[in-house]
């Protein structure tokens, strides 16, 4: 076991797949200085070929990903979710529809690293969470990681999967810390976290609590307080939201009969409210309160550190609606 | 000097597209296509004399306008065919239709419906012969509307920045369904942007399919010796309005006049190709006639092809979404 | 009264705000031919002045409407919905969020007709139906006519708003008829539909189904069949999503206890999986059954004939739903 | 001929845009402002002579780098500091920040975090000015690095074609964070593709503010006579690294050496300009002294309007999305 920040823990599945696999190339802004740590080390390791910094054309880079990946590459491409919107040709009519619409003819192994840097006080136009838009495009698969050794083992999983992916990396959780296993300690030799597999961050019987990147934090915390309070919740983290692993989720509501959603994403046709929507769908019999989700307000992110953190999902908002199910 | 079977090989190409999309109109018209259909009859002397320029594992990628660029690379009619009606033999089991081409084992990436939006994707495949020292190409089709996409102007920038294996190729057909290309276009030539990236542009008349083919060949040497990217520009005409699918585009607001379609016939380049081969004594006038028949039932061949072709089953519907089905929320 | 297609009372209220105000104009590709139809007229009546053909830039053209209207013009874009993707960063960057950004300061007085080509054989690139993404990203009204006499309401409504509007006109209604009143026969001499305000557009008792766009038209059918079976559904068309009235649907629920939802977005993050979310948070002791999901199955938009068809809310699927609510 | 008032003005204009931003750095470094901070010094004749050659209901847009347009066209510094500072009485109530100071009342139309994204909304301003028949311009800055954006390149054609009033300034300071342009722009200058649009693209120093406002002067003449648009490349650099708020990027890499940096240190705007005035007699240093000296104050008060303004509300938090508060689902 290694004490890693999540930021390191993504620096070193990409380390691990660049060396494993020549045609894993890394491709971004700036990411040969690492302007923002996840690149760390590679363009001294894997030189000019294998990392490249890009001009400022984030559609123009992204299409060429998705070019060189239809003919033996596996990109790695380093992105804000914020500047995705210039870049929404490519990884909508390209990287999202490409193989459906060519009969499976294309094979895309695309990973796109999409970083939120929400709640910093980067106003509107730098705190974008747009991973409920790639849950309603088909297509693409939605890797949402919160812990270290998730982050890692989701990230490996992403470059090696075969299909695109758009792992949405939480700005707030770059340095949380978290024990990763080294390769040595793991069966066989590596750190892959598959797919639609949720984790179980927590047991719990009273209320089930479903959280989406940085809300797993605050979940924990919640909790903590909530116990002594005698209530005890059950947390998960679905981890990926495409693939999506209902399962898991309308199993822990069948047991405790409630349901809170806490997703940092606008609230109106957010991961909550579909996964809400599944669950009273699917689960309705089970529930014996109405779900509450707890999501960002339906307003754009003001600069003011007065103002932004109004915004988003707190642990008391959290506390409150597990309570407000269990009224 | 290009040597006669390629001169051979453009007219036959030529021919299969333009008796592939009379057929298509045809059927078309009898109601046995849906959905949109863009044809290039007038234009097959940019899409062939790109095309026969290239080696077959070079890469193309296109457009809307879609049937031309990949019978020009040497695509299968039948599964072209069969792909616009919807069937389960065609290039993309139905699932992609007249607009979306594509046939990966022979080089063919893609067409593409949103304008412009192929180009960073050719652009890409170049970046991979670069990075895996591979000594492949690619080339894009994409119209005179389509240029002024900032997809364009980015992929030009990052192809002449890393000088990727990449030529351009504006099929410059003078419209953008009823808009001219000089209300759409502020400069003179699109070409003329070459400039702009440091690169050589190539004003070429489309008509002529063996200029067509040198511009490209020239691109071609370039593009593999490492120099980077080429942008040409064939001036060339479509003959039918925009889209059959679209009866309410045909001719609405006078956008073009009868002489100036009429001009155009005139320099049709499937004849101009015959005159040339005859002039310079590459095929006789039997042997051309020969071509043509043999391609006329081709062409009778493939729609035989995707009429017997069945449609594709209910189950297929989630095929092909992900390389293995998955489950959502 | 007359009897208009959708597209002819769509065209009617274009002429209408042109004619009342010279600072509307209206723009896109190949407006002045009228290739899709909705400004037929428009160019001969008020010229290359106020008619404006654009070159193939959508980012480009849709910025310069938005920074007209920062500075006193009403512009009217006519696009596709599928041609939005590479104008996002307009679309989202400065339309939906520069009012917020400057504190007010902005006053964006942009309509954007945004047609929608779904199920006429146009395969992936040409079906894109986007109004979920445009309800979980703040700023935008978002416009879902059906019926022609609410068509031309809410265009002319749309047209006069001082916010910015996208009209998501369903290319599968352009050619349905319908009643709209003549100014004459209207009390303030024209016709304007308020947003936020939903249509009852057939009362019932046993099943609240609501619909967007060409579903009211399913469901309207669906309805006369159940109707034989002694089942009776009270439809609810929103008619705007963004503003959305709750209360409409919240008290038909009260009334009914069963939700059906039916919608020809993809089915994951839709609106439908929203307005679940929404009523059974606020309404889920009135449910006397899980409510239904009708919606698109999640997958692109295959172009073949023999698929397209299965993936869209249909008659009979409204039908099996409001039944399953009912079982 | 430039009026002395107006050389003056831009000495004013140029100190006040330093002393702001040193006063940031300091704030900054003290922990007292939050969030990205991308500075102006080095950069000032550029926004400066551009600014001055304006009039006062021409339009201006800009990007993250924000500060100094505001400041240059004539903005209230108190207003700007308090914006900085997240509070009620900044430009934006606290909601933009630093990167999105506006000034709608004096043509200010606001500063973009998204690069080339304020491009098509300054075009779309001199849309207005044309279809009103009025004569305002509009002027627009971008980056060295923005200008690989195909928005750039949407809306120079637009421009162009429509000839609109419209002036493209491209603050060429020779890095996009780390990146030099050299490795981003595949052409020796971003004037150069002025070409490509058939406008004129125009090379200027951009450390020369008196070059600045007379290549400025020439686009606005050309665009108030209904001639179109044009293309200026300032030449400059900036002194700090790309952002103060981002301490990780800060010289990260080496991507610049600290003899370049001198070598620009060597030719401050404000300092050429000073000499100019003293060279024309146009002030004497007692004067200049003196202007210093009141900018520096006029700084110093914008600190403490800023520091005493409150911060907004909660209940502000949903004002100013719509016109009118609205019910979400
Ligand atoms: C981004 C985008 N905008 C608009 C359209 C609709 N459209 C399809 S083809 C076309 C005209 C294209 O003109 P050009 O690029 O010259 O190609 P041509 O049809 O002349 O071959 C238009 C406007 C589209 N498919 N994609
Ligand atoms: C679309 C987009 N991509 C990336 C960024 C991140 N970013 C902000 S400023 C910047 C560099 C801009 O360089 P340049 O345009 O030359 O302006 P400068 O900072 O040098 O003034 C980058 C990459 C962004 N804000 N927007
Ligand atoms: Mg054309
Ligand atoms: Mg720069």
């Amino acid at each position: 076991m290694k004490n890693l920040m999540q930021v390191e823990a993504i620096n070193e599945a990409i380390h691990e797949e660049m060396e494993k696999d020549e045609a894993v190339y890394y491709m971004g802004e700036d990411v040969r200085a690492s302007i923002y740590g996840a690149s760390k080390d590679l363009f001294n390791k894997y030189g000019e070929n294998r990392v490249l910094d890009t001009p400022l054309s984030e559609n123009g880079f992204i299409g060429a990903a998705v070019g060189s990946s239809l003919v033996g590459m596996r990109p790695v491409v380093e992105t804000l979710t914020s500047f995705m919107w210039v870049a929404m040709d490519q990884l909508v009519s390209q990287l999202a529809k490409m193989k459906y619409m060519f009969g499976g003819q294309a094979s895309l192994p695309v990973t796109i690293k999409a970083d939120m840097y929400y709640n910093g006080s980067m106003a509107a136009h730098h705190s974008d969470r747009s991973y409920p838009f790639f849950m309603n495009m088909p297509g693409i698969k939605v890797i949402v990681p919160t812990f270290p050794e998730d982050a890692k083992g989701l990230m490996k999983t992403a470059i090696r999967d075969n299909d695109p992916c758009i792992v949405f990396v939480d700005g707030n959780l770059g340095g949380l810390k978290g024990d990763v296993p080294e390769n040595s300690e793991i069966e066989n030799g590596e750190l892959l976290i598959p797919f639609g597999k949720a984790r179980v961050v927590k047991e719990g019987t009273d209320c089930t609590v479903v959280g989406i990147v940085n809300s797993n934090v605050h979940a924990l915390s919640a909790s903590e307080k909530l116990e002594k309070e005698g209530i005890s919740i059950e947390i998960i983290d679905p981890r990926t939201l495409v693939p999506f692993d209902k399962e898991t989720i309308l199993k822990s509501v069948e047991k405790t009969g409630r349901l809170v959603v806490v997703d940092p994403a606008h609230k109106v046709c957010s991961a909550a409210s579909e996964i809400i929507s599944v669950v009273t769908e699917e689960g309705f019999w089970n529930l014996q309160a109405p779900p509450v989700k707890v999501a960002s307000e339906q307003v754009h992110i003001p600069f003011s550190p007065a103002l932004e953190p109004l915004i988003y999902p707190t642990e008391e908002k959290i506390i409150e609606a597990v309570k407000k199910t269990l009224e | 000097m290009i040597p006669r079977e390629k001169h051979i090989l453009m007219l036959q190409r030529m021919m299969r597209i333009r008796f592939f999309e009379n057929k298509l109109i045809e059927c078309q018209k009898a109601g046995e296509i849906v959905g949109a259909l863009h044809t290039y009859t007038g234009e097959e002397g940019v899409a062939v004399g790109a095309c026969v320029a290239l080696n077959d594992d070079d890469y193309i990628a296109g457009n809307h306008r879609s049937h031309g660029h990949p019978i020009a690379k040497g695509g299968d009619i039948n599964k072209a065919m069969a792909e616009i009606f919807g069937k389960e033999d065609g290039y993309c089991k139905g699932k992609g239709g007249s607009m979306h081409l594509a046939d990966f084992s022979i080089g063919i990436l893609g067409e593409s419906g949103i304008v412009a939006s192929s180009v960073p994707v050719a652009t890409g495949a170049a970046l991979t012969s670069k990075l895996q020292k591979k000594d492949f190409v690619s080339l894009v089709f994409f119209g005179d509307g389509a240029s002024n996409q900032g997809a364009c102007h980015e992929s030009m920038n990052l192809a002449a920045l890393w000088k990727l294996p990449v030529i351009f190729v504006c099929e410059n057909n003078q419209f953008a369904v009823t808009t001219s290309y000089k209300d759409s276009v502020s400069v003179d030539h699109v070409s003329d942007r070459a400039s702009a990236y440091g690169i050589p542009g190539v004003l070429v008349d489309g008509q002529d399919v063996v200029a067509m083919y040198e511009a490209t060949e020239q691109a071609v040497i370039r593009a593999r010796s490492g120099e980077g990217p080429t942008l040409i520009e064939g001036l060339t005409y479509r003959y039918e309005d925009h889209s059959l699918g679209l009866a309410n585009v045909r001719r609405d607001g006078n956008y073009r006049t009868d002489e100036e379609l009429n001009d155009w016939l005139n320099r049709d380049p499937i004849e101009i190709h015959k005159k040339f081969l005859l002039s310079q004594k590459f095929a006789t006038k039997e042997e051309i006639d020969k071509m043509e028949n043999d391609e006329i039932i081709a062409v009778d061949e493939a729609l035989e092809f995707a009429r017997k072709s069945p449609y594709p089953d209910a189950k297929q519907l989630f095929d092909d979404l992900y390389t293995d089905p998955i489950n959502f929320a």
